[in-house]
């Protein structure tokens, strides 16, 4: 057999892929959507409050939101994980009685996700002209209420690119939480597409799941760039009869 | 560690149970006195056991079971002493600091009992010993262990007793893998020029016209596989032992030991479980 | 437009730094009940900054600021800028706001009013600068002007005692122009107190009752339209003025 | 021992911290400075011909550029390593001789890397104004010779930020490359703590490589942070005594 | 300012659609050499499309341009561009470069000046805006007149027939609009053919020899300013006027 050939059977086996589809299709895309998901929502909520701590007028706050996020862009996701696992599993297991990684893991996955989403957010948020707080505020708002009302939702709706992108990467990352390990349900993409190629000495199902990922990205990718696009552009103009003024392009028109 | 290197051509150097297997015990508790309520298990009645996915034959995944012999042979264990088995898998590097945690009660992936891990972690008697081949391409000049040198670029797998053997008992410098698949993929496109593997992997992977050999099977009781338990559950280690010392008493470990391991001999050196068990 | 009632507004000594920069160093306003007074000057000589620290926007270093002869000082700055309504040179609208939520969003927020109260209102409001049809459009969908229009709308939503105006034309295409400053006018005729900051020298001769000339953070010359217009009294208002007309 | 006491122990244990410190310094630290920054390098050298085929005007190109970054960003990176180790492997070992698995895991991180930094010069480069675009074009510049001179350096600066974090990603995914194969004096730093916890069961030195990262990671945060100040606030302005527009704060000034 | 050497400019029944917008509906403008010709008319009317059709930044769907009678339309446009210089509304000097490299680029990169040769010229160009001292500024740090100045300077280094102007004061703080638009009127005054977008009417009327009011994509009115402005014979220019005047 020659080296191509043999890098195809490696890679190409249709076989070998084909027997590992159920299991990928049962077992290990619901599980891989299940910890993307849950640990996206959760990141996002807790990115949230780490970007208004971010800006928060109050020192001490900001410098917490520095540091957590510091420690949890800084450190390899193994390392997070093992130590939430470790660390958070007992005392789970006394609370609820469960073993099952799931919690866990979707809490580790959404630490880490958390401190990107916030910093995504922070930057967002700090995008909005500050005309827009001038405005809010000196309509009577509070500071807080000129945030939660104006400046926050103007901010998060530029971010939406960045955070599904962000969201690619839980989907890619997601395959990590088997280091808190995981009986033989609760394995995800990756896992289940290891799992097979061990079984099998070829690499086939690994790249079969490599397939289901691109699956899950690629739509996403083209999903953020069509967000980007629309924002970017803005929405369609319509053309107001009564007003000339209204068929400025957008480029053109006055913004701060 | 840093025991000496033995020459290359001695695979068997040193491997002599009286001198370097000082933890093996006298005897064991019988069978019977022993109280699984007092196992301070997880989830009573059950032992839950962190193990890999995806290294056969020992340990690994099958239709959704986990299986392989040193899980099937636990399970055997398990049932003398009257608790369900379940598994998890888990990565090598982070299972014996689980098993020390408490998230799983033991740990089960052929573990080579090393001086460095028994700081960290407690071990079961031995249950196997390593048992290894070296698998090379057709027409290689590597033509067993003897021929193994410092120019020789030598696949292991990354923490088993063969990343053991090459570097502690060769005291050569092997490449690490992350697993089976990597390094036999490697083996067959040439990258590494052997891959020293477990006998039965070998035999498992290395198939009629995929251009691989099985050059040289050898064996090594040093450092023999055990079972991992928290060092402080001394009642759990104990259980485990006398669970052990049963399979092996009433022909079970034989058993299972040739239907995993058809071809290989039990070198006379060396038996598993306590000092006082006899091998059925 | 009715009749509105307004209040008087003085600034007294007002002083503020930004660091080491003395924007504002000692400024005098006052803004008679029911008349508009008018500020001019070059970028940079501090005009948007006044009206900042009039409303609270910025808390001034130094200095008060009345309200119908009361000190504002010791009050809640939100709600002394709930009794000031203010338009901006770039509107500031919401852009994901509909106009109709944009004029109503203070008074079910602040003055607590149903939806549907908020809603009249509103509606009402925006009827007064011609924009009732757009209730439902959002401001990116505006033109300049009608933007500029819903943001006074939506400042005089909330009743306010005064307005302040910030260069409120200068980001507006010149046909557009003439309808904001009409506007403007209306509500100066109406009895609004206003000051406002501007380059339209044709708006603040002929509409306002004072005119304040500043340079450098000081008031250089203040009076009527006719004296500063027609018989400056220093350099740099003569200077200024023979740039701008 | 109790369970606090044990994870302590598990996690940190200053000997075994102490014990696998020459290996991270000698060993790990160097060799993941090496990964990083030669995929780093040529990972931005092919983003930028990536982006400048995703924005060109042929549609062939720019397909192309697509599909390259779909594929590249959408598998899991341990199948994109997997499947250039092993499939150029033997093609490099044809030419150089070498065995060496750093040209081949340098070379798959640098794919990787220039599919996402394809898409930040990208967009970076679509950010800059379109008036940059029409004034070098009315000058008489050709469309390439305006992208190369105007558009594309400064599209650039602005993208600096995300550059750097996306350096920041590759510190943490060089450890990956183990999966090509790794000799003792080729592992970097991950994977140095990994195969000391492996070998003692103790996780106290995946810590102290954590703190490695940790070292590298959050000096280069700090960095993106004060360049995206920097790039947001402007050069700070001098005052210009001969003329009093010049003093007009930055964001009042006029900006397309 | 010395006399310029400069071209005669004819667009001839220009057509240009953006999809199915119809921008520009026929346009015919013809500049004699050494004569300025201001366009004016409401925003969207088409008149920034019409200059950049003129220097094919735009290729017209339909029609001609004669630069001195000859059709450039079959010449490299990169090349036509280099014989009409362009200044815009946003400015759009080069952030990244010094002013000098923002005069200098061309001539170095087009022309093919030695970098001693092409200072020696970027210089000298400055000097005629007045700003030889700033040679080495970021356009950041300039107000918005200089950098417009620079902008001139950087279209008039390239020794053009021809010069656009799209809106050159509508982005500059009223007191800097004077100094640009006297540049422009000196620049005319010493020969240069100039098609001037403004909205400044004041300049459209004094200092151009013709007017053209362009509205919904065609020339509405086009005349010598005493008639545009004093005799408009057509509503659209009437109402126009009565906005902005
Ligand atoms: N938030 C701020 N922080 C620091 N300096 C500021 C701030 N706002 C304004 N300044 C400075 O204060 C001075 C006055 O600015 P201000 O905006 O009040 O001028 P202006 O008269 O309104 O000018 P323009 O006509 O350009 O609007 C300027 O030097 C400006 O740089
Ligand atoms: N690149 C473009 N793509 C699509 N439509 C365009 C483009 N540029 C301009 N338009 C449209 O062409 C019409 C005329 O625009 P143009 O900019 O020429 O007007 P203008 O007279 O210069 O207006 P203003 O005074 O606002 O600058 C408008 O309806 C505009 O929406
Ligand atoms: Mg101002
Ligand atoms: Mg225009």
């Amino acid at each position: 057999m020659d080296a191509f050939e043999q890098l195809g059977k490696t890679f190409f086996d249709w076989e070998a892929m084909v027997a590992v589809l159920p299991d990928l299709l049962t077992v290990g895309l619901p599980n891989t959507l299940l910890l993307a998901l849950a640990s996206g929502i959760i990141g996002t909520i807790a990115g949230m409050i780490l970007a208004i701590m971010g800006i928060s007028r109050n020192r001490v706050l900001r410098w917490i939101a520095r540091i957590y996020t510091d420690i949890f862009r800084g450190l390899p996701a193994v390392v997070i994980i093992l130590l939430i696992g470790l660390g958070l599993g007992p005392v789970l297991r006394e609370i609820t009685g469960s073993t099952s990684p799931y919690p866990l893991g979707i809490l580790a996955l959404s630490l880490i996700a958390s401190a990107y989403i916030g910093e995504i957010f922070r930057s967002g948020i700090q995008s909005v002209e500050k005309g827009q707080l001038e405005a809010s505020r000196a309509l009577g708002f509070s500071y807080g209420s000129s945030m939660q009302l104006v400046v926050v939702p103007q901010g998060v709706r530029r971010v939406l690119p960045a955070l599904v992108n962000q969201f690619i990467s839980l989907i890619k990352e997601s395959s990590l939480i088997y280091f808190i390990g995981l009986v033989a349900s609760e394995r995800e993409l990756f896992r289940v597409g290891n799992d097979a190629a061990s079984n099998t000495g070829n690499l086939s199902p690994l790249i079969a799941a490599g397939v289901f990922y691109l699956c899950l990205t690629i739509p996403l990718t083209h999903l953020v760039n069509f967000i980007d696009t629309r924002l970017r552009v803005g929405r369609k103009q319509k053309p107001e009869p009564d007003d000339p003024a209204a068929m400025i392009p957008t480029s053109g028109g006055v913004r701060a | 560690s840093s025991s000496e290197p033995a020459q290359p051509t001695d695979a068997l150097a040193g491997s002599d149970q009286e001198s370097l297997d000082k933890y093996t015990t006298e005897d064991t508790t019988p069978i019977e006195e022993i109280d699984t309520d007092e196992l301070d298990l997880i989830t009573d009645g059950t032992l839950r056991v962190g193990t890999l996915s995806d290294a056969p034959p020992n340990i690994f995944l099958e239709d959704g079971v986990f299986t392989g012999y040193d899980n099937e042979l636990l399970r055997a264990v398990g049932d003398k002493l009257g608790l369900e088995v379940e598994f998890a898998s888990t990565d090598f590097s982070a299972l014996l600091a689980q098993v020390q945690n408490k998230q799983f009660d033991v740990g089960s992936s052929s573990i080579s009992t090393t001086e460095a891990r028994r700081e960290n972690v407690g071990f079961t008697n031995g249950y196997d010993f390593g048992y290894m081949a070296v698998v090379t391409k057709d027409g290689s000049s590597v033509s067993g262990f003897d021929s193994l040198s410092e120019s020789t670029r030598i696949g292991v797998v990354q923490g088993t007793v063969q990343d053991d053997y090459v570097t502690n008992t060769l005291g050569l410098e092997p490449v690490r893998f992350p697993d089976y698949n990597t390094v036999f993929a490697n083996v067959k496109n040439g990258q590494v020029d052997a891959w020293v593997a477990p006998s039965q992997q070998a035999t498992g992977q290395v198939k009629e016209g995929d251009g691989t050999t099985i050059a040289e099977t050898i064996i090594n009781t040093e450092n023999f596989t055990a079972y991992a338990a928290n060092s402080d559950n001394q009642p759990l280690i104990d259980a485990l032992n006398a669970g052990l010392d049963a399979v092996i008493a009433d022909g079970t470990w034989t058993e299972l030991t040739q239907e995993w391991y058809p071809d290989r001999e039990l070198p006379s050196d060396w038996k598993p479980g306590s000092k006082a068990v006899d091998v059925k | 437009m009715k009749t509105i009632e307004s209040g008087t507004l003085t600034g007294k000594g007002l002083h503020l730094s930004f660091g080491t920069n003395r924007v504002l160093r000692g400024i005098d306003l006052h803004v008679e009940r029911g008349t508009t007074a008018s500020v001019i000057g070059p970028s940079g000589s501090g005009k948007s900054t006044l009206l900042r620290v009039l409303n609270r926007l910025i808390e001034p270093d130094q200095g008060d600021i009345l309200l119908d002869g009361r000190s504002v000082l010791k009050d809640n700055p939100d709600e002394l800028r709930r009794r000031i309504g203010m338009v901006f040179q770039q509107f500031n609208l919401f852009p994901h706001k509909t106009v109709l939520d944009n004029v109503s969003l203070a008074l079910r927020k602040l003055r607590r009013m149903s939806a549907e109260e908020a809603r009249e209102k509103a509606l009402a409001q925006l009827d007064l600068v011609g924009l009732r049809h757009k209730a439902d459009a959002r401001p990116g969908n505006l033109s300049g002007g009608q933007q500029q229009r819903v943001a006074i709308a939506r400042a005089l939503a909330m009743d306010p005692e005064v307005m302040f105006f910030d260069e409120a034309t200068s980001a507006l295409d010149p046909e557009l122009v003439k309808g904001v400053l009409a506007l403007m006018a209306d509500l100066a005729s109406a009895g609004m107190t206003m000051v406002v900051v501007t380059h339209e020298m044709g708006f603040s001769r002929n509409v306002s009752d004072t005119v304040t000339f500043m340079d450098g953070g000081v008031v250089v010359e203040s009076g009527p339209p006719a004296s500063i217009f027609d018989d400056p009294q220093t350099p740099r208002l003569r200077s200024f003025l023979s740039d701008v007309l």
